[in-house]
């Protein structure tokens, strides 16, 4: 169960010192932790965890490919490893062996990939993945996450660290707009809906999770009632909700720090088309390479802010159909 | 040293793998012949009784591990699984068929035995590498063998790996690389020369023995120098020929072929004189051994009061004569 | 202007011969173009042209993330590369540099991924890619192709080496059933109506092109009247033809060679919930990971068939909007 | 090499780079200092004359190509083409400025100048080897270079290139690893321990120098070495430290720095001293070559007839003093 913040504040801690705290906390319990990075050890937050289990912390170097192949090695005897890169390297460059060594070869690899989209701000173009998610979501069985906050990054670590199989971990590194309160705790593969309402659905993931916050309070000013979900499991998407969400507000929005383009609103469109085809708008990059900036800077650049998630909406409302509905 | 089987008895096991394999695609028609005839010896050095398994429970924690980073040798090694009591020989007619239990590239959830999923290049050798790690983080005696192959030493995977291994001088991994100088559209010197591959494992800082890859005697040796080797990974580099004991030996086009049933039932022939000739000679061996065992034995008791020790020295030719047997009588079972 | 054969009888070359030709017509015209392989000409048929422009034919060995990168380099001088390897190689081996050296830097790189999907048969699950295109898809600015027959290769492939920019082609390698008449032409980025009809649109795409057309026909007996659409161009889709058959036929079924999550289905998922959206049922590869088998057998087992496309119409009809459609 | 600048020339035009390109890090309040300032000479010797190019054409078909392959080191190169002209140095203060023409890492498309887009670690080999392909099929004769780092060398994609463009006998690629010894998370011995890279590239194939990655002299003759050298690639390991003439110099945590106002005043002051002292250095060393210069002419003017080449021959010497001032000019411009 969760308890979303009325807030919209900056959490005090940042989200990779959760991430190292959360991983710390399970090494001690469970000697089969491991961690793997791919020299951005200062980067992850991970140093604490690294001095205190030397043993257990392996960097391998700028070798992401690698990386995950050792992870996969080492879950062949039974360790738990969780191997970090940047989200663009961590997809982009070990594509082939999450796919064989580890998913295809039923073994179980964590894998976090730090600074998503638009939070990768001055390492730009690069560095700035808006297809991790897409590069990933074809590969059959694995589980695909974006985390919104540090009270979530607590609580997942550790879920997952407990369900065998390959998960990739979508999360910024820095501080992030607290959504939940302490001690909240989430089902994997079910969204969270964080605001009830029946004009629209607004599905978000990660950074957009508050922006879609701040868009339901400004959308309130026009007597527009938004729902919002948290849709933090992008794979498998929450098939249940999104219909139920399509049924009972017949117009949904999505909003990703994402290509639009086989990301989030790729996801719910698949499940929307199944049986409750509504309208869908997508807030989210619109297939367009990084570059270098503020977070706000680039925010604003791609429209991943609150007021364009107003704009969708207000788009997609005149499009839900009046008339007979039969599904 | 003791418990290793001579070089003739493994020459007979050698054998045995080249003949069940041949026969194994024989019966599918077509198949990556060159790169499995080439590890054969190989794999009878380790499933003779280098590698530490128990066919019994192929998920015994205990065990040595291979990680067979070609995969599409995956017929070699299926054939050697089998006859070394894994799955029942039967199951080698499955060899590429739909729903079956042999795939045409090793897959550690499809065939008892396998111990890792490989079939993209370069892959491997990562794989192995978290195995030996994690091995150690266990405080396991296990090894991690590997077998790549020399056309995918072009894979800057098997680099990567290269360096990691011996900057954690990873000493439980002892890898091969099957030097047959052929990849898939030719020789590895006109599609990427390769140059010399044990130059450039010894400048990635490994420990590297360079040995004749159909010399079983060669191949056991430097294993056993391998096992002895601290602080480096090893890689043994096997001069081999690609498809060798076949018509497909060194020929162009031979990574994976077709071939007629008179080029097969050739190959087979010849495969099944050779065994015969093998176990002559490792039965010559024996019978030499066991008279002068017998010998020695006669002048001991007459020359030494009882001590404490012998009993237990004695268990151990009676064991090994054991292990002598059971891969011979599979031989047998298969020819 | 393309024809469609009424036959469903396999081509009488193979795929992969008429890719070759192509290539080597136009190197005849063209110095600039530049052939690359990674250990795979065997497979690919480009026999014929490495022998005939040695000098413009690279095998680069197994080292599909060098090629592409090479491909790059060359193209910054003036080069035209095609570059192949198995789909599966293409794709996952090289995402990171078909991402930054090619599709980033601006450059002109050409990609032929082969033995897409099921066609991969006794290579099995290592190599048989249900997830290409999905990798892909989130590459801002590539433009991915599912080549047909030889007849669309032939024009296809003369096009792309025209046209600036990363283009990744997906293409069985064998014998393809002949869907088009010699001489047909093609336009990128718009899909291809080869039958038309009323009551449902089958967008299909590959190897499930003429299963489609099987479908259809066999579907006028139960007097259901289906549109057939080659969709070969999978990104950018072709937005307004997806629209027309929503909005014409008010459902719409996918058939693919490919996994549903982040394919074909997907794509037109996407195009569908925009202005238009009507229920679609997805026939291809459900998150399934591949395995060896013959084509046949594979087809049967990942529901790649004319008959899954019946079913699939048959499942899709009855969620038809019946009232007032506002779009 | 008589058009080849002096060492002291070089020298000049290094401490003008490590002065911009700290000026410009100053103007944004952090960044890649480590990387950037352990490449300044080798920029100094290529852009200072080894690197054919046109700042006012900076597409000139006709130029040398430089491959920056760790592309976070863009800085240094930006800092290079502002003061060798390919932009104003006011462009300066775009680096990583939303909309701006000086991304973090180099761009091919945003950058005059710049010849390829780099950032992801480990592509650049691959790209350089490409563009020396190409110009070797158009029957060109420029010459690609490019810069790798030392914790890059850890990407498999640095040997799948390095064993391609051996085999391809690349000739016209001179390559250079930045041997700075730290990488991202600290030193390499710690992090990932490369060993030897000079070895590593030998048993590659390649044709390798060793020098001292700050001596201008020294890294200007392996350049001249390299492009007389035939058959095979070059690489050129740069002894370096990291962070090079400041603060950064092979301490921790230098990769990426923030720096208060005081350290990087320092910085500045102590090149600022270091480029007077190259200068006064080069402006004696070019007072005595004239002086020699003159005493020669008129020894020769008295002891020989008129001939039909001297005409020629003393345009050179024109041209090159011409050149030798230009940076000097720049380099005032930017202090
Ligand atoms: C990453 C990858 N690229 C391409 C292939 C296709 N392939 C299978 S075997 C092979 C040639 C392998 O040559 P080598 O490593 O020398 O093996 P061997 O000679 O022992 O058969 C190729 C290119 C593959 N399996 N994986
Ligand atoms: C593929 C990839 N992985 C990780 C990074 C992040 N990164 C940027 S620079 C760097 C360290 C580079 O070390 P080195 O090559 O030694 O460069 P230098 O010391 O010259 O700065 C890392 C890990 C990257 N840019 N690319
Ligand atoms: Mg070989
Ligand atoms: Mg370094």
């Amino acid at each position: 169960m969760f308890k979303v913040c009325d807030t919209f504040v900056k959490s005090p801690t940042l989200m990779r010192d959760t991430y190292c705290k959360a991983l710390m906390d399970l090494a001690a319990e469970n000697d089969d932790i491991v961690a793997l990075d791919a020299d951005l050890v200062s980067s992850s937050g991970m140093k604490p965890f690294f001095s205190a289990y030397p043993d257990r912390a392996i960097n391998v170097g700028i070798a992401e490919a690698n990386m995950i192949g050792i992870a996969a090695g080492l879950s062949v005897v039974g360790k738990i490893p969780f191997a970090h890169s940047f989200g663009c390297f961590a997809t982009r460059k070990t594509c082939d062996q999450v796919m064989i060594s580890a998913a295809y070869a039923k073994l179980n690899v964590k894998i976090l990939g730090s600074d998503p989209g638009v939070t990768a701000a001055y390492n730009g173009g690069t560095h700035m993945p808006f297809e991790d998610m897409g590069v990933m979501r074809s590969i059959p069985e694995i589980t695909l996450i974006e985390l919104t906050d540090p009270v979530m990054v607590q609580d997942i670590v550790r879920q997952v660290a407990d369900i065998y199989g390959v998960h990739y971990l979508r999360m910024a590194r820095k501080n992030a707009t607290a959504v939940y309160e302490a001690g909240s705790s989430f089902e994997i593969g079910k969204g969270n809906v964080l605001l009830e309402g029946k004009d629209v659905t607004i599905i978000a993931s990660g950074i957009m999770v508050s922006e879609a916050l701040k868009a339901a309070q400004s959308l309130k000013n026009d007597r527009i009632s938004a729902r919002v979900v948290d849709m933090f499991t992008w794979k498998p998407i929450d098939q249940e909700l999104v219909e139920k969400c399509a049924r009972e507000t017949r117009a949904i929005v999505t909003a990703e720090n994402h290509n639009v383009v086989g990301g989030l609103g790729s996801a719910v469109s698949e499940a929307v088309v199944r049986t409750s085809p509504v309208p869908v708008e997508m807030v989210g990059v619109k297939d367009r390479f990084g570059q270098v900036g503020t977070e706000e800077y680039l925010k604003n650049e791609y429209g991943l802010t609150a007021a364009e998630i107003v704009d969708a909406v207000k788009r997609v409302l005149p499009r839900k159909k009046r008339g007979l509905f039969s599904f | 040293m003791e418990n290793r089987k001579s070089a003739k008895e493994l020459r007979v096991i050698a054998e045995g793998i080249r003949l069940v394999t041949l026969q194994e695609l024989e019966g599918f028609g077509s198949g990556h012949i060159g790169g499995s005839m080439s590890i054969v010896e190989t794999l009878a050095v380790l499933y003779g009784g280098e590698l530490r398994c128990d066919p019994g429970n192929p998920k015994w924690e205990e065990r040595d591990r291979l990680v067979l980073s070609k995969g599409h040798a995956g017929p070699a090694l299926y054939a050697t699984l089998s006859l070394r009591g894994f799955f029942p020989k039967e199951m080698l007619s499955e060899l590429n068929q739909g729903g079956g239990h042999l795939p045409s590239h090793c897959d550690r959830n499809k065939t008892p035995g396998v111990d890792m999923t490989t079939g993209s290049l370069g892959q491997g050798i990562s794989a192995a590498i978290g195995i030996a790690l994690g091995n150690r983080m266990n405080k396991s005696d296990s090894i991690t063998y590997l077998i790549i192959g020399d056309g995918e030493c072009n894979e800057g995977q098997v680099w990567e790996g290269a360096m990691f291994a011996a900057a954690h001088k990873l000493s439980n991994l002892i890898a091969f690389v099957d030097w047959n100088k052929q990849q898939l559209d030719g020789f590895t010197k006109d599609i990427l020369d390769v140059g010399d591959l044990a130059d450039k494992f010894r400048a990635f800082g490994w420990f590297v023995q360079k040995v004749d890859g159909h010399d079983v005697g060669a191949i056991l040796d430097a294993v056993a120098a391998a096992k002895e080797h601290e602080g480096a990974p090893s890689m043994i580099v096997l001069d081999t020929i690609k498809g060798y004991g076949t018509f497909a030996a060194g020929v162009e086009g031979n990574h994976h072929m077709s071939f007629t049933k008179d080029q097969m039932d050739e190959a087979v022939k010849k495969t099944a004189e050779k065994l015969e000739e093998a176990r002559a000679a490792a039965a010559a061996e024996e019978a030499a051994r066991r008279a002068a065992a017998a010998a020695e034995e006669a002048v001991k008791k007459a020359a030494e009061p009882p001590e404490e020790q012998p009993p237990e020295k004695q268990e151990e030719p009676a064991e090994k004569a054991e292990e002598d047997e059971a891969p011979a009588e599979e031989g047998e079972d298969n020819v």
